[in-house]
Parts: C-alpha cells; structure tokens; sequence
C-alpha cells in the first residue's frame, strides 16, 4: 500500500468513527444524564456527583414495573399468534393451490401497505364494538394477522424441497405432521428473523397502544413514558433521562448482547 | 374428489389469517370509505349522507395542505440524507476494519429505541438556551435559537433527529445488498487498477439500485407513519409548522372527536400509499432488474 | 342486542342486589375516576394518597384513580372508555369541556344530585369565579378541583442585581417592559421575561385579552377573537419579543418554561400556579410570585379541572361519586391539595383551615392565587372547544413566529369559530 | 410370486401424457430397474407406485392388494430419493427413526431396529450428525438405512446414486446390490444411467416417450435388443448403426451377405464396437481418431460419410488416416426394418 493510500484509509477510519461517535452521544448523553443532578446534567459538569435519585424518583413517579409487565404481555400475545397464524396461511399458500389462492394472498399484500397504525379510527370502533378497548388483546389483534410475516415465510416455505415433504408423507406423517415436524424445523431462520423483528417494532409500538390503553393495567412501556414526558408536566431532564432509559433498557440491553443476531435478522427479513 | 379436500384443507389453514385481515384490514378499509361519505352523528344533529362535501371540505382545509406540504417536505428532507449516510455506513461496516462490530452496533442502534424515547432524548438537544446544541452554541457566540419554537427550524430539526433514528436501519438493507455481490468482483476491478471510488460508482452503485429503490419506496410509506415524536415535541406546532396527516387524522379523530373528517383524511392517505405501492409493483420494478 | 343486554344484566344486578342485602352482605360499589396531570411534581402521588384516605373511611367504596396524561389525553380517554364498555363513573377533567361533554349528553348536572340543604350549601360554598366554567344552561355540571390562575413568578436576585425592588414586582405592563429591560442581559443569558406559547397559548392569551378590557368569548357560542381589543393585545404580546426585546422570539416551551426559569435564564415567568411547590422545592434562589400586571385593568383566567359525573351511572355510583367529590373538595382536603401542589384552595373555608393559614403564613406566595381571584374570568371554553381552541392556539403561534400578522390570524380564526358555532345558536 | 403388478398404467397432466399405459410385473426379491432417458416417465411409475402422485387409470397391486388408490403412507413401500431428502435440522439418528416416530412404534424396538440399520450401512459411528456434516455417499447411506428401518419388503428408488461421483457410484452399486439380496427386498430403481442398470438389475424395464420398449434381464436387451431405441441405449460406445445403402454389399463375408439377404426389408445394420475386427478383406475403412484407455483402445472409423466406432482390447500398431479393413461374425450382427424394429428370422 502507498504511503497516500495509507493515509485516505486512516482519514476515512476516522471519519467512521466520528459519524459512529455522532450516533451514539445523544443515547450516551441520556445515560449520563440519568446519573446526575438535573443542574449538573444541564451544566454538563463532567465532574458533578453521580446519583440515583433520577431513577429512584421516575420509578416513583409511574409504575414501570407494570408498564414493562404490559409490554412483555403485549408482545407475548402478539408473536406467537403472529407466528402461529402466518405458518398456516403460508402452508395454505405454498403447499395447497387452493382456488382463489392468487386473489387471497393479493389480499393479504395489501396490508403491506395499510397497516394498522393508518386505520386506527375504525379499527377503535371495531374493538369497542367488541369490548376489547383498554386490553392487552385489544391492543394486540389488528397485528396479530401479519402480512409480512405470511410473505416471509411463504418465500421460505416455498424454498424447502418438494422431497422431504414426499420423504415424510411416505413415512406416514398427516399434513399437519409434515407442517410441525418438516416445515416447520426448517423454517426456524426465518422464525428467529422474525421474531426479533417483530418484538422489537411491537415493544417500541406507540400510537395504537396510546389509543386503546386507558389505564395502568394496559398501558405498555411507551405510552407510560409518553405520558410520563409529555412536557406539559415540566420536565425534569435528569429524571426524564431516567425514566427513557428504564423504558428503552430490556429491549437495549438484549440488543446489546445479541446485536449480531439482530441485525442479521433485520437483514434475512429485509432481503426477501 | 381429492382437490376439493385439498382447497377445503387450505382455505381452512387461511382462514384465521383471513378472518383477521378482513376485520382489521379491508373491513375498516371500507368503513372508512363509508363514513367519510356521512356526517357525524350528535345530539343536535343526526347523521346525513353528505357525499363529496367531506372531500372538498378538506382540500378547502389550509392546515390539511399545511400537514400535506409538511409530510413531502420531511420526506424530502429525511430520505435522500438517510440513504446517503446509510450507503457509506453499510460500506465502512462491510469492510474488515478494526472495531467493525462496535461501529456496526452504533450505527445501529437507535433503530431499537422506541421513536418516544428518541424524542425525550432530542428534546434536551433542542430546548431554547438550557438545551445541549443552544449551550454549544453560546460557547462560540451565536445566540440561542428556538429549534422547536419555529415555524423555520422545526421542520429541519425533527428531520435531523429522523435521519440520525432511520439511517441506521437502512444501512441494513444496504449491507444486505453489498453482501449479494461477489467479491471476485472487486478484486477484478482492483486487477483493472480502477479506485476504489470507481469501483464505487461503476459496480456497487448500480448493483445496489434494486436495494435504493426498494428503501426509498419504503421510506417514503414509513415517513408517513411514524408521527410519535409529535407527541412529545411540538404536537404539531408551532401554528402546524411541524403537523404531519397522521398526527392530524389522530386530532381529528380523537380530540374533535370528527370522525367523518378523520375518515376522509384516512382516505387521502391510503391513495397516497396505494399509488406509491403501485408505483413500485408496476414501474420501478420491472426497470431495474439485473436477475 | 345491546339494549337487551343492558336489561337483562340490569334485572341480574338486581336480583343480586336484593340476595346481597338479604345475605347482610356489603356491596362495594367500584369507582374509575380519570385525572389529569398539566403541571410538575409528584401529583400522581398525592392524588393516591387522598383517594387511599377517602376508602379507608368508606370501605364499601373503591376508587380506581387513573392518571391519564394532560388535560385532552384525559378527555380523549375518559370519552373513549364510555364508548368502549368499560365506562368511568366521574373524572377531573378540562374545566372547558363542559360544553363538549353536554353536547355528547355524557355529564349530569350537579344539580339533580344535591337534595339536602346540606348539600345545596355545599354546591354554594366554593369561589364564585371558580364556578364559571362549570356553568352552563343554569345548571352547575363541574365541581372546581385542581383549579388555578396565571401568576407571575419572579427571580428576586436577579431583581437585587439589575437595581430593582425585589419586592415591588411590576404591577403594569408599562412596569413590566421596563423592569423587563433591565433584566434582560445583553448577551442572551438571561431574558426579562417569558410567556409560555405552546401547550396552553389560549389560555395565556386569555390573561392579556382581558388585561385589554376584553375577555375571548361572551358565551359558548360566541366568541371575540376579531374584537379590536383582542387583537391589540395579540400585537403587545408579540412586542415583548420583536419590539422590545425582553423575550425570545417565537414560541416558547409550556413544559420546559419552569426549568428555564429555574436555571435563571428568565427573570420573570407567567405560569399556572400549580407550579408553585414544585418551583418552591427546586428553586436555589430567592424568587417571588405576583398577580399578572394591568393593561386597562389586571386580569387572569382561572384554570385547571373540575370533578364531572358521567350520565351513564347509577344511583349508587352517583351517591359514591358525590361522596368522593365532597371528600376531595372539603375545606381540609383542598388545603392539603393546595400545599402538596400550589393549585388553589377551591373555597374561601380551605383557607380559613389551619393548614393553609399557617402555610400562607410562611410562604405568602400561596394566596397571590386567591387574592387575584376577585380580577378573575372564565377560562376560554365554548362548543367544540378543542377544534375552536386549536383554531385560536394557531393563530396566537402563527403571529407569534411572524407567518401572520395578528389581526389577520385572529380575523381568520373568528371566521372559523363562526363557522363551527353557528349551528350552536 | 410376483411383488408389484402393474396394468395399463397412464397418468396424464390435461393434454401431457407423460405415462401410456404401462404393464409390468416385478418378481418377489427381485431388482428391477426402470430405464430410460429424461422425460420418458420412469420417476412418475415410480411416483404413482409409491403413492405419491395419483394414477390416471389403470391399477397397481402390491403383493396382492390394491393400491392404486391407496395412501402413500399405507402401501407398505419405503424409498430412496435422489437428492435423499434428508432432514437437515435432524441428526442421522433423528433421520433413520424419523417414521418409526411417526407410526408409533415403541423406544425400545425403535432403539434396535435404528441400531441394526445403521449397522446395515456401516453408519454406527455417525449417529449424532447432522446430514450438513456428512459426504454425498455417508448421506446416501442414511437414506438407506431410513428406507431399510422401515421395515418394508418393497422399495423404490429414484435415481439414489445421480448425486455421487463415479468411484463412489461403482461402490454404492455393489453395496445396495448386496443389501437388497442380503435383507430380500423387492427393489423397483429408476436411473437413466445403463451402466447401473446393466451391472445390478435381475430385470430393465426400458422406457422411451411414457412407454414400455423393452423388457427382459440385461444380457437379453444387450443381446437382443428389439430396436435401434434398446440397442442404442444399452452399451458404451452404443452399437454401430450402418446405413444398408451406403454399404458396398460385396465387400463382406459371404455369411453376412447371405444373412443380409433374407431380411429383405431391413435398412440398417447394427453391429457392436467390441464386435469389429480389423481385417485384411473386408469393409474399407479410414481411421479418424483413437482413444487408448490402457485394457482397451476405441477407434473412430469411417465409411463412406458414416462415422463409427471399433473396440479392441489390445493396442494394435495403427495411426490416424490409415487406410484398413474390417470384419465382423454373422451372430453379431444385428439387422433393423424400416420402423426401426429389430428383423429377427
């Protein structure tokens, strides 16, 4: 390598890491922040004391615990029924040529397009119609039937040899056998893609649950904090930092540790 | 005999998918469509068939084309920024560079945070002479600017705080397409003795166009969804500087309790994303095709 | 379907009334009450302690207190939930949204509730311009709660060092520009004064209107944007910031205003006195609270939420209800609310209570509030509010940042409060 | 005893007749390979045998019963796939119990008949990987050792050794050769490769455009075969076929002339490389290209524009343009009619 490549590749690492260092000061500001005093914190007084007030007032102030209950719960409902619903449609898709398939899943693209977060008027109407308004289920439903994850799994089901499905049918497996024990298994890529995918959209969702949540025994992690931030009760940065960094830190702190996996994940599922 | 099982068997397996879409999808699709043709049912007065007076009303409606204008001019102003950035950091990212992995995370990482959390974090930036850029600022002389206040910088100052939420995510799907080109590719250009910039523009740009127009027609459908740092920021203003379709039909709706108006500005919206879908399905994809 | 439904759970509860009573069993009788926070502190906790208090002493009661975010997330939430199904049975919310909340039939007026004269003195004995707003068609739909008015609240150090009487705060808005000048420093890092325009634009407008010898609205289908008065008083409040310089420009944050006043880069700050203890606890210098100076003459909105029973109870929720209502409002209670919060005590009996005496005793800034109530008016409120306000908030921003000129915004926005009030009348 | 009976058998997808009524019957214990190029039907016999493709008409029996119209599952029929459609999220183990799991059958006798297949196929120590970590021909032994598991006295086999390199290919040929007489499997094995069918079948079926062209054990189609389609097909280089009209019939043998002679119609002679001699009289030929594989030497040769070929096992001194004779027995010669079917007297 020349001595002026040398040096255009060095400039440029360098350039990497100011854009990286640029991405990730706002979070490490909150962080910093949330550990001191709210005038030091506006001071930006490196050497001010630490402190965990911030958190021990915001964890005070609103019910966290029960919010990050809701979320999970919320989550828990949505992807297993994500994921249980898809497989089925995509088997329908992919292995039985019903009639009106072609019709049905163009039907199902469209929400690709119109996702629920457009719809929320009716779809409000639709679920107090059903009493379901200020429920973890209420909340959940309108995503419960995914087109994405039926379009994914769909391109994988269609990739899995016609073979094993004869292989298995031979050894006596139901339909419903080959989907569990051969489909199923193979597909488990795109599950794990998915699922990652679809957790993490769903625990940092925030309009529709703002909607349908009334009170604290529904209301997920980002409208508590919503509510918690609205500035119109005045803000405190420190115990706002605080409070942000309670509400992003389960999901954070598992993207920390498996951030390969997830963006892999996001890249399996962006590709198809 | 046995084909009709078989399209029983399958329309069975659809179903709870069917069942599900039809109620949350094409039901309130057309729900919509019907109550944006009525008016709104009170005390005073019941509900009419009005027609078409919905739609004029709101083409006669200057803060629909505010939030209209606004919604092209954020996705003008977030898009091509984004995409740029993401485009070089898939390309740092994709090279073996000592600290790859972490670079790679922070690049990432805002993508994982709730876009309230991301608006509670920005808020501090932005506030008039105690926020972060405002105290900055100070240091070298300028004087304190009120980012989110006005009509002139709260535009650019939510788009900046997009970019930095969205370019992280795209920088995904770019890596994804520099990983399908192979490799021999760029030692045969290296052979050739083209630059790396060369190598740039003549090969990985034009390979990676199916990826660009695949993340700017989703860009351009999520710019009009996402509308929850609105909730935190500025709710829109001031005087609906910052006020997006979505966060007005979610007034509309909800705070004027105007369903009938909230339907039509549904509609509005749901043109706009058909024809761009369209768009994609009929035009863009069958130009750029290199497989 | 639905109809057959409400009877028949209706002749169910009924007949498990009559086996209940008949068992000498006690039915608690469930309460959901929303509320809504506007202001900083801790409130959510006070709330639950005085609800906690209130079913210690009725056990055959159970208040479910939802915090439900601002003033609109809370009305916007206690209207869905009576759709839904799973209806509250009273709530705090906008004082303003009376109107709103009558044309959608969903309150009852207080005034079916009260029976003994007990309680129609009761329904007597708070402040009168608190029960403004929850007047309307001769009947009283509101009892007054987390009730406010905008103070003034000033940096007396920052006063000491400009040369100015720390304790003589402006009293005109002739005073208020020159003392406002004088604290103004040159450099940017501290202005003279701020006025608060997101949020609550209308509210603050309210103040200056009426400073200007007018108030925003006659009734609740009338309103006075485009008034000569109204608009002059539009023009002064831009002025602060383009002529004389003694306020940023622009807008300026609800939500981040205390903090900017805490960090002295104002001098003086108009805000709602439900600030006054979170202001009193954080404060690390000597500060002090005025009435808002006179224009033509000294003026204020009040502000705030009021108690409101649904319509769809029934007469043993009502009863507990208006049980819960008297306990939170009662003299002592009040002045307990008043000192937690700065909110004002909602009857001249809250301040006559020990509590409050010697707090106003100690801390004098408590009674700027009440004492500016005999200059007070109804807060701005007539049908469909929100749409009408939000008309209004635009325009106040819309001149305030210079995109309009403020007879043209506000003419605009009188000919839409025309358009949507005239079915009204 | 026959195993499989098999009776006018089509299958046709709308206008597509891929199978034309086909008829065999395949003996119990035995291997029968169904042969022929791409296309010619021979999977889809093999797909409607066992189940997995439905049967336009016709009907199949297999030890006596009728199936034709019976689950794939419940044909008593294990198979092979070509690409082995192995399980890959399973391990070996996983893959060779994988129907005894399904049907039931208890952990114990499970746990045996696993460990008596996988001994079958010299795979005991491969228990615990997963089919990505093991060679093409390890696979293929496990996809043995699942079809022997099961059990079941009919296999079918679709084309198993296709995927396999030609040493391992020779190897596998003798190994399920030898399983099959070793367990008494009645085998149906479909490959386009005659090799494979020359060195393990009991019976070829051949097959060309979904029908049957011949039958018989693989000395007989070699021997006899009933028309250019089995004579070309079978043997390696194919058989020579010569243009009668381009032949100076004077300059063979008196044998084959008279031979020639008395098939009045026949239009083409075939005669195999192996069964050409060089010769002083005889048919004058050009050499035009040679190809020495060490036990043996083929010799591109000329005639009058036809180009064929000549096999002899030693290395004769010969070169390139040289100018020869050739001769051939009379029983080695093969005589063809006009319809391309053999003339036999």
């Amino acid at each position: 390598m020349t001595s002026k490549n040398k040096f255009t590749s060095s400039l440029e690492l360098m350039g990497a890491y100011i854009l990286a260092a640029f991405w990730v000061l706002p979070l490490l500001y909150a962080f910093w922040a949330a550990f001191h005093y709210s005038n030091d914190a506006i001071h930006f007084n490196i050497f001010s004391p630490l402190t965990l007030d911030n958190f021990r007032e915001a964890w005070s102030q609103a019910p966290f615990l029960r919010y990050g209950l809701n979320t999970f719960l919320l989550v828990s409902f949505i992807l297993p029924g994500q994921l249980l619903i898809s497989t089925l449609a995509a088997y329908a898709f992919v292995r039985f040529k019903f009639s009106g398939a072609n019709v049905a899943f163009a039907l199902v693209l469209v929400q690709l397009m119109i996702t629920p977060e457009i719809l929320i008027v009716q779809n409000y109407v639709t679920l107090s119609k059903l009493g379901l308004v200020d429920t973890i289920t209420g909340m959940g439903l309108p995503y419960v039937a995914s087109a994405f994850c039926i379009f994914l799994l769909r391109q994988t089901f269609k990739s899995i040899p016609k073979e094993l499905e004869d292989a298995a049918e031979l050894e006596g497996c139901s339909t419903m056998g080959i989907l569990w024990k051969v489909y199923v298994p193979l597909a488990t890529p795109t599950f794990i893609a998915f699922s990652l995918v679809s957790v993490s959209h769903h625990w940092n969702n925030f309009l529709w649950p703002l909607i349908i949540s009334n009170s604290v025994e529904t209301r997920p992690l980002t409208v508590g904090l919503g509510i918690f931030g609205s500035p119109e009760t005045g803000v405190d940065w420190s115990i706002m930092s605080a409070a942000t960094l309670i509400s992003v830190a389960p999901l954070l702190i598992a993207f920390l540790i498996f951030q390969k996996q997830f963006v892999q994940s996001f890249m399996q599922a962006g590709i198809k | 005999m046995k084909d009709s099982v078989r399209n029983f068997q399958g329309w069975l397996l659809f179903a709870p998918a069917a069942i599900l879409l039809l109620a949350f999808t094409h039901y309130p699709t057309i729900t919509t469509f019907l109550n944006s043709l009525y008016t709104n049912k009170s005390v005073i007065r019941p509900r009419r068939f009005s027609g078409i007076e919905g739609y004029e009303s709101m083409l006669s409606d200057p803060i629909f084309w505010k939030v209209f204008a606004n919604n092209m001019w954020l996705a003008l102003g977030t898009i091509p920024t984004s995409i740029g950035l993401a485009i070089i950091m898939a390309l740092i990212v994709n090279k073996a560079i000592p600290g790859r992995g972490l670079l790679r995370m922070a690049y990432f990482t805002p993508t994982m945070l709730p876009m309230i959390a991301v608006a509670n974090i920005w808020l501090f930036f932005y506030a008039p002479e105690i926020g972060l850029i405002d105290q900055a600022a100070s240091i070298f002389g300028f004087e304190s600017t009120n980012w989110l206040g006005s009509p002139s910088t709260v535009l650019p100052s939510i788009m900046v705080m997009t970019v930095w939420k969205e370019a992280g995510f795209f920088m995904v799907f770019y890596l994804a397409g520099l990983q399908t080109i192979s490799p021999e590719l760029e030692e045969a250009s290296k052979l050739e003795g083209s630059s790396r910039w060369n190598y740039f523009w003549r090969v990985q740009y034009p390979l990676l166009l199916p990826t660009t127009l695949f993340v700017l027609i989703n860009a351009f459908l999520n710019s009009f969804k996402l509308v929850d740092h609105l909730f935190v920021l500025t709710k829109g203003g001031p005087d609906n500087a910052s006020n997006l379709i979505l966060y007005y039909i979610y007034e509309t709706a909800f705070a004027f309790l105007d369903i009938s108006y909230a339907s039509a500005l549904t509609i509005f919206l749901l043109v706009l994303l058909a024809l761009t879908a369209l768009a994609q399905f009929l035009f863009i994809e069958k130009r750029v095709h290199y497989r | 379907m639905s109809k057959f439904f409400k009877k028949l759970s209706y002749s169910l509860t009924v007949a498990l009334g009559i086996s209940m009573i008949s068992g000498a069993a006690i039915a608690k009788t469930e309460l959901t009450m929303y509320y809504p926070v506007a202001v900083g502190g801790a409130l959510t906790q006070t709330v639950d302690a005085m609800v906690a208090d209130f079913m210690s002493k009725n056990p055959d009661i159970e208040v479910n207190a939802i915090y439900s975010g601002n003033y609109d997330d809370t009305r916007i939430k206690a209207l869905t939930a009576l759709e839904s199904g799973k209806p509250a049975q009273l709530s705090v919310m906008f004082s303003i949204d009376v109107h709103e909340l009558r044309e959608l039939d969903a309150i009852v007026p207080f005034d079916d509730l009260v029976s003994t004269s007990e309680e129609k003195a009761w329904l007597n004995s708070f402040y009168p311009s608190l029960m403004e707003n929850g007047v309307a068609a001769g009947k009283t739909w509101g009892i007054p709660f987390q009730r406010s008015t905008i103070v003034m609240y000033y940096n007396k150090d920052a006063f000491r060092e400009a040369g100015l009487d720390p304790e003589t705060p402006p009293a005109t808005w002739g005073g208020l520009i020159a003392a406002a000048k004088a604290l103004t420093k040159d450099d940017g890092s501290q202005w003279g004064l701020m006025i608060p325009s997101t949020g609550y634009p209308y509210w603050m407008f309210g103040a200056l209107a009426m400073q200007n010898g007018q108030t925003l609205m006659t009734s609740g289908d009338k309103t006075n944007f485009d008034h000569p008065d109204v608009i002059e008083a539009l023009e002064v409040w831009k002025s602060f910031g383009e002529d004389h310089k003694i306020m940023p420009k622009g807008t300026i944050e609800w939500g981040t205003l205390r903090q900017n006043f805490l960090e002295g880069k104002t001098a003086m700050m108009w805000h709602s006195t439900g600030n006054l203890t979170t202001v009193k606890k954080k404060a690390d210098f000597d500060f002090g609270v005025a009435m808002l100076p006179a224009g033509k003459r000294r003026g204020t909105p009040t502000g705030g939420g009021n108690f409101y029973i649904f319509k769809d109870t029934s007469d043993e929720e009502r009863k507990a209800s208006m049980k819960l209502i008297k306990f939170m409002t009662a003299p002592e209670n009040s002045a307990k609310w008043s000192v937690a919060t700065g909110y004002m005590g909602v009857s001249p009996d809250a301040y006559e209570t020990d509590t409050l005496k010697s707090y106003v005793a100690g801390f004098p800034p408590a009674a700027v509030a009440r004492d500016q109530l005999k200059y007070a008016t109804a807060e701005f409120s007539t049908y469909q509010t929100s749409r009408v306000k939000k008309g209004l908030n635009d325009a106040i921003q819309a001149t305030l940042v210079g995109s309009k000129t403020a007879k043209e915004a506000l003419t605009e926005a009188q000919a839409a409060a025309e358009r949507i009030l005239k079915p009204y009348r | 005893m026959s195993s499989i009976e098999v009776k006018g058998l089509s299958k046709s997808w709308g206008e597509i007749e891929a199978v034309k009524n086909v008829s065999f019957v395949v003996p119990e214990k035995s291997f029968t390979v169904l042969l022929g190029p791409s296309g010619c039907g021979k999977s889809t016999i093999l797909k409607m045998l066992s189940g997995l493709e439905s049967v336009t008409s016709g009907s199949i029996k297999i030890e006596n019963r009728d199936v034709t119209n019976l689950e794939a599952s419940k044909r008593g029929v294990s198979m092979v796939f070509q690409s082995y459609a192995l399980f890959p999220h399973l391990n070996v183990k996983e893959n060779i119990q994988f129907g005894l799991k399904v049907r039931k059958v208890p952990a114990a006798e499970r746990e045996k008949r696993v460990a008596e297949a996988a001994n079958a196929v010299g795979l005991s120590d491969l228990l615990d990987r997963k089919p990505s970590n093991l060679s093409g021909g390890q696979r293929q032994r496990v996809a043995l050792a699942r079809s022997i598991v099961s059990d079941q006295s009919v296999c079918l086999m679709d084309e198993p050794l296709s995927n396999l390199d030609s040493k391992l290919r020779a190897e596998m040929r003798d190994e399920i050769r030898d399983l099959q007489q070793r367990l008494g499997l009645t085998v149906v094995y479909v490959t386009h490769d005659q090799v494979e069918a020359m060195s393990m079948a009991d019976q070829i079926i051949l097959l060309n455009s979904g029908q049957i062209v011949q039958k018989g054990a693989p000395e007989e189609i070699y021997n006899y075969p009933n028309s250019i389609f089995s004579a070309q097909f079978i043997g390696l280089p194919p058989m020579n076929i010569l243009n009668l009209k381009k032949i100076d019939i004077t300059d063979l043998s008196k044998e084959n002339q008279k031979k020639i002679e008395i098939s009045k119609n026949s239009i083409n002679l075939g005669i195999r490389p192996e069964h050409l001699n060089f010769s002083k009289k005889g048919l004058p030929v050009t050499v035009k290209g040679i190809d020495y594989f060490g036990g043996e030497t083929v010799f591109k040769i000329s005639h009058s524009g036809q180009d064929f070929f000549l096999r002899e096992p030693r290395q004769p001194k010969i070169h390139l343009d040289d100018k020869l004779n050739i001769s051939w027995d009379p029983e080695d010669m093969h005589l063809f009619k006009k319809n391309n079917q053999r003339f036999t007297s």
